[in-house]
């Protein structure tokens, strides 16, 4: 391939958006830089995952050991282990997954990746960072409001959601309502930010099959936000109704229908798996490439599975609604569009395989993260097959095997993907480099108890042990098993705490660790070619040109083993 | 893994475990294949000294094919799959066959109302008889059930059927199964439910003929 | 192409639409959910219509008249902010904030009356969604009068960046075009 | 996508602008005539499917000449078309369940 400077249609961020704060709070709380917002909105993702964390344990515990004293807890009863179950689903995946995904990594990395010096929309992103810090506050306000958090499960489904009287609580639902309408509204203006910026602000040379596989994927799940939570936010809106104002919208005894409640929350709650996983999964296709030192296989194949599993996500939902009553006649049809958007993900498996062919392979701890990330969602995706046809669905739907492969796609995109992603950018913002050692401790703990924690999960679900059941030893069949659910919460505490390392390693190298250089691991994405961290304005001076796609790894035409995409070479004669 | 499930006693509970079976194998064996050429790749490609890797970008349609053409299979297999399972859906969900034996079966926060017809087979008459949690059924005999609730959703659940349905307040759903063994098994309700969803557990108890009809005739002696 | 150069924000101005239409599309889900449920929930059952009748449809296609004369005043309001005419941009603000505000109240007044009558939320699925998808509009109108009220109070920095009025028109529109929908979906029909 | 300097060049050429006023015009002859329409002696499906028709083409006025739509370029239209049709989809899938089953 001839290397050439090429005129090509660049949008270009003609001027620097703001100036450098220089006062604390300007600076470090109401930031309007990109960077900054990204960071807090991984460390908001932090401090929400040491409570998703700790709920997860306490109802571990319950299930282990039922109607013992839990450590930090005390006695769990059966409401008390709905809210923590109801509060852990939604804990982990509006307030830990997608401020950590969306929120930090797309933040960091889209504006740095496309050659920009900001967002489009500074002002709104410092807006959108502010309004999800309050929705986690009235997340953690509805713990202590009476009656208590909300205890309808995750899924909040009516008629249970409704009426006070069905589960006892009456404010911790209304603000677990009010905590998700909240959380909306800050990744509407966050998705609105993310698409405007790419679409608009791209560095010269910038097309977009040049764009990094990350962007395309974080823009994928902003469309996919942008377009299937409205109909979930007019259903909130109805529930909310519902609640407090009188209506049946979802209550049969007023002329309402529960159905419809299921509709409109997996109209968006499928999509939502997506807004969640193509992130993760593109935070993995930037690591391998980097440590492969090879170009990524099949990167257009990539982007149009992307596209596919975006487009798809719109006519799958009812898979989770096989028995619930829905019309029958229409569990095939949605059953072979579930099973089809295999292919997509499949193309994007085999692609990353593929990369590893003939590379030239370091197995440093991003890398390790990313392989987790592989093997793991292989894992996952397998185990979808069996939930997303429809008669294999009926004995599995709402027991324990459906729950192993949510953790295997979900928590394997935050654990594996989003610890590949800090792993790998950790130099870049922070501009210290993090040990490698504890890094490897770090990951082969976490995937030793992650397995231990979920696999086992498969054999209770099909033993037919259901979800949301505080004790199992109600159910003569399920108590031989018993010390398959003591394992698995032995292991569950272990992988908590096997994130011990990893906390010791960032604060050991925020205080004291290693100077970053600009490019510690020779990778050729834009964010790689400024300082770390990067300047304010992210560029000084001169803002990058682009001048040859993400992935150019041992290329033939260079003396080096990667060629930065603004690295401009000399014309061969 | 299969041999976790419970024990299946009903008539179409092997078509769905053949399913279950068809699935697994066809799953194990991707599981193997991409996790076996992870390994195997992670070994072979490790970085050693004065090797370059491979400059493939896999885009050209003779690269592509390597990744393209197993997704065909997978297509190929869905579809395989979703053919199979059509069918046993349609018999879980489709017709229900004419049958003496009626059922209406009412989930509430936190029992299963099982209301039978009696003698005259009618609901709504007064030898009608209503059980908490107990489902007496006679073995190889159809049972034409349906499904309803007093206040929230519910699932019936039965393991060993391999059946399970939401009860929906409001809405009534028709289910049907037969069982072929008879004996004891749960019901537990697989839909959260509030706080007294853990627990909420029937028994189905199948009847070999002579017993069921010994049960019928306690029940209603005067008949 | 050297005028080009001069013009200032024109890639701000690109930005502020891209932005904007995004916006109106998670918005368009929005109602489209509510109105998709009640739709279905309509066409499934029956006794709707004989609800509706209790509704005034001259009073609401005043409000209708209101609105889509709302639409044209904010249009204006846009021309003129681009021809930088600082008097254009304030009257034809104010005439949209005094219209929105005009709605409101027929709004307001319609929603008295039948409250009390003693047609509340909860009396029938047809209020349910009534007050539902009329309130959640409302909204929309009170928000479209800050935001233009701030313009009007911001006017002389306005006509220096049109392209914010232009973005703040949009979104008036649009909230229009929802009336222009639940007008015959809530009233007509 | 096009870049900005030729969107700009687009601003710079001082569109012409259609006639506001005309166009509010046609909106409320049509508003009069959906009114209208709802109180003709037709079948009620046929009136439905006037009046939204009606409704229809005033949303369309609107996006297409207030909102500017008509000089839009294909990114645009897709912002505002491709919602629309998820929104048909949905209320058609979801008929089955709501309107086509029996109690």
């Amino acid at each position: 391939m001839t290397v050439s400077v090429q005129e090509v249609p660049g949008v270009g961020s003609e001027e620097p958006v703001h100036q450098e704060p220089t006062g604390f709070w300007r600076r470090y709380i109401f930031s309007v830089d990109h960077k900054m917002i990204g960071r807090q909105y991984l460390l908001l993702s932090a401090a929400m995952a040491l409570v998703g964390g700790f709920l997860a344990y306490g109802l571990r515990w319950q299930l282990a050991f039922p109607d013992t004293w839990v450590p930090g807890l005390g006695f769990i009863g059966p409401e008390t282990y709905n809210v923590l179950i109801t509060m852990h689903g939604t804990t982990m995946v509006f307030f830990v997954a997608m401020p950590m995904l969306l929120g930090g990594f797309g933040n960091f990395l889209i504006p740095l990746m496309i050659g920009a010096r900001d967002m489009a929309f500074p002002r709104l992103n410092m807006l959108s960072f502010w309004t999800i810090f309050t929705g986690s506050l009235v997340l953690l306000a509805s713990y202590v409001v009476p009656g208590g958090a909300a205890a309808g499960g995750w899924t909040g489904y009516a008629p249970l959601s409704a009426r006070p009287i069905y589960t006892g609580v009456n404010w911790g639902l209304n603000l677990w309502l009010l905590a998700h309408a909240i959380e909306f509204a800050s990744f509407l203006m966050g998705g609105v930010n993310f698409l405007t910026t790419a679409m608009t602000m791209r560095a010269p040379g910038m097309t977009f099959f040049r764009l990094p596989l990350i962007v395309w994927q974080e823009l994928t799940a902003a469309v996919v936000f942008l377009l299937s939570v409205g109909p979930l936010i007019a259903g909130a809106v109805m529930l909310l109704m519902d609640r407090i104002a009188g209506t049946s919208f979802f209550v049969p005894a007023g002329g309402g229908d529960p159905l419809l409640w299921q509709h409109l929350f997996w109209f968006f709650g499928h999509p939502e798996v997506y807004v969640v996983l193509l992130p993760a999964a593109g935070l993995a296709c930037e690591v391998l490439p980097v440590f492969c030192r090879k170009p990524l296989f099949g990167y257009r194949w990539i982007v149009y599975s992307t596209f596919a599993a975006g487009i798809l996500s719109f006519i799958v939902w009812a898979h989770h609604m096989f028995v619930s009553g829905m019309d029958p006649r229409l569990a095939m049809p949605f059953s072979i569009t579930t099973i089809l958007i295999s292919v997509p993900f499949a193309i994007m498996v085999f692609a990353m395989i593929a990369t590893l062919w003939g590379g030239s392979i370091r197995f440093a701890t991003p890398m390790l993260f990313a392989l987790g990330f592989l093997a793991m969602f292989i894992c996952g995706g397998l185990t979808g097959i069996f939930n997303g046809s429809a008669p294999a669905n009926i004995p599995l739907h709402g027991t324990y095997f459906i729950v192993a492969h949510f953790h295997y796609t979900l928590l394997s995109g935050v654990f594996f993907g989003g610890f590949a992603g800090l792993y790998f950018w950790f130099p870049k913002m922070f501009g210290r480099m993090l040990n490698e050692r504890l890094g490897k401790v770090h990951f082969w703990l976490t995937l030793i108890a992650f397995n231990a924690t979920f696999f086992p999960m498969h054999f209770l679900g099909l033993a037919g042990m259901v979800r949301r059941i505080s004790n199992p030893l109600q159910y003569p069949s399920l108590e031989p098993l018993q010390a398959v659910n003591v394992f698995i919460t032995l292991s569950a505490i272990g992988l908590i705490l096997a994130q011990v390392p990893f906390a010791f390693n960032i604060v050991r190298s925020l205080r004291a660790g290693e100077p970053a250089p600009a490019n510690p691991w020779e990778a050729t994405t834009l964010e790689w070619s400024t300082a770390s961290p990067p300047p304010h304005d992210n560029w000084g001076e001169t803002a990058p040109a682009v001048y040859r796609w993400a992935y150019e790894y041992s290329s033939p035409d260079a003396g080096e083993d990667w060629l930065p995409q603004d690295r401009l070479l000399a014309l061969k004669p | 893994m299969m041999r976790w499930l419970p024990e299946n006693i009903s008539t179409y509970g092997g078509d769905i475990d053949a399913l279950l079976s068809l699935i697994y194998s066809l799953t194990v064996f991707w599981f193997f294949l991409t996790l076996g050429l992870i390994g195997l790749f992670l070994f072979l490609y490790r970085r050693r000294d004065g090797r370059r890797a491979a400059y493939v970008r896999g885009e050209r349609p003779a690269e592509a094919a390597w990744i393209l053409i197993p997704a065909a299979i997978v297509l190929v297999l869905d579809l395989w799959i979703d053919h199979r399972g059509a069918d046993a859906w349609a018999k879980v969900k489709g017709h229900i066959a004419p049958t003496a034996y009626r059922v209406r079966v009412t989930g509430k926060q936190f029992n299963w109302e099982f209301l039978y017809p009696g003698p005259d087979g009618k609901f709504g008459t007064p030898d009608d008889l209503q059980l908490d949690n107990e489902l007496h059924v006679p073995v190889n005999q159809v049972v034409h059930g349906t499904l309803t609730s007093k206040d929230v959703i519910h699932n019936f659940f039965l393991p060993n059927v391999r059946f399970k349905q939401d009860a929906l307040p409001g809405r009534e759903v028709e289910f049907w199964f037969q069982a072929t063994k008879p004996g004891k098994y749960e019901i537990p309700c697989a839909e959260l439910c509030g706080f007294g969803h853990s627990g909420m557990n029937g028994t189905l108890i199948v009847h070999t003929p002579e017993d069921y009809q010994q049960w019928v005739k306690e029940r209603w002696p005067s008949q | 192409m050297e005028a080009i150069a001069t013009l200032p924000g024109a890639a701000a101005a690109h930005r502020g639409k891209v932005g904007i239409w995004w916006f109106l599309a998670s918005e368009i889900m929005v109602f489209g959910g509510l109105i998709a449920s009640y739709i279905i929930s309509r066409m499934g059952g029956p006794g709707w219509e004989a609800e509706a009748h209790h509704l005034s449809v001259p009073l609401a296609s005043l409000n209708t008249l209101i609105l889509l004369t709302s639409s044209l005043t904010m249009v204006l309001a846009c021309a003129a902010a681009e021809r930088r005419d600082l008097g254009g941009v304030r009257t034809y603000l104010l005439c949209t904030i005094v219209l929105g505000l005009a709605f409101l109240g027929i709004k307001a007044f319609e929603y008295s009356g039948k409250i009390a009558a003693g047609i509340l939320p909860g009396s029938a699925p047809f209020w349910s969604f009534y007050y539902t998808m009329t309130g959640l509009h409302g909204l929309h109108v009170l928000a479209g009068i800050v935001v233009n009220t701030l313009f009007f109070l911001g006017a002389a920095k306005v006509v220096r960046h049109p392209h914010r009025v232009e973005m703040g028109g949009l979104y008036w529109h649009f909230v229009d075009v929802v009336w222009i929908f639940l007008f015959p979906l809530l009233y007509l029909a | 996508m096009s870049s900005d300097k030729a969107h700009a060049a687009e601003i710079s050429l001082e569109r012409a602008h259609p006639s506001y006023v005309g166009i509010w015009v046609w909106l409320v002859l049509l508003m009069v005539a959906g009114v209208l329409a709802s109180r003709l002696p037709l079948d009620h499906s046929a009136v439905v499917t006037l009046i939204f028709a009606i409704a229809a083409v005033k949303a369309g006025l609107v996006a297409l000449y207030y909102m500017g739509l008509r000089f839009e370029r294909g990114v645009i239209y897709a912002m505002a078309l491709v919602p629309l049709a998820l929104v048909v989809m949905l209320t058609f899938l979801l008929l089955p369940d709501f309107v086509f089953h029996h109690h």
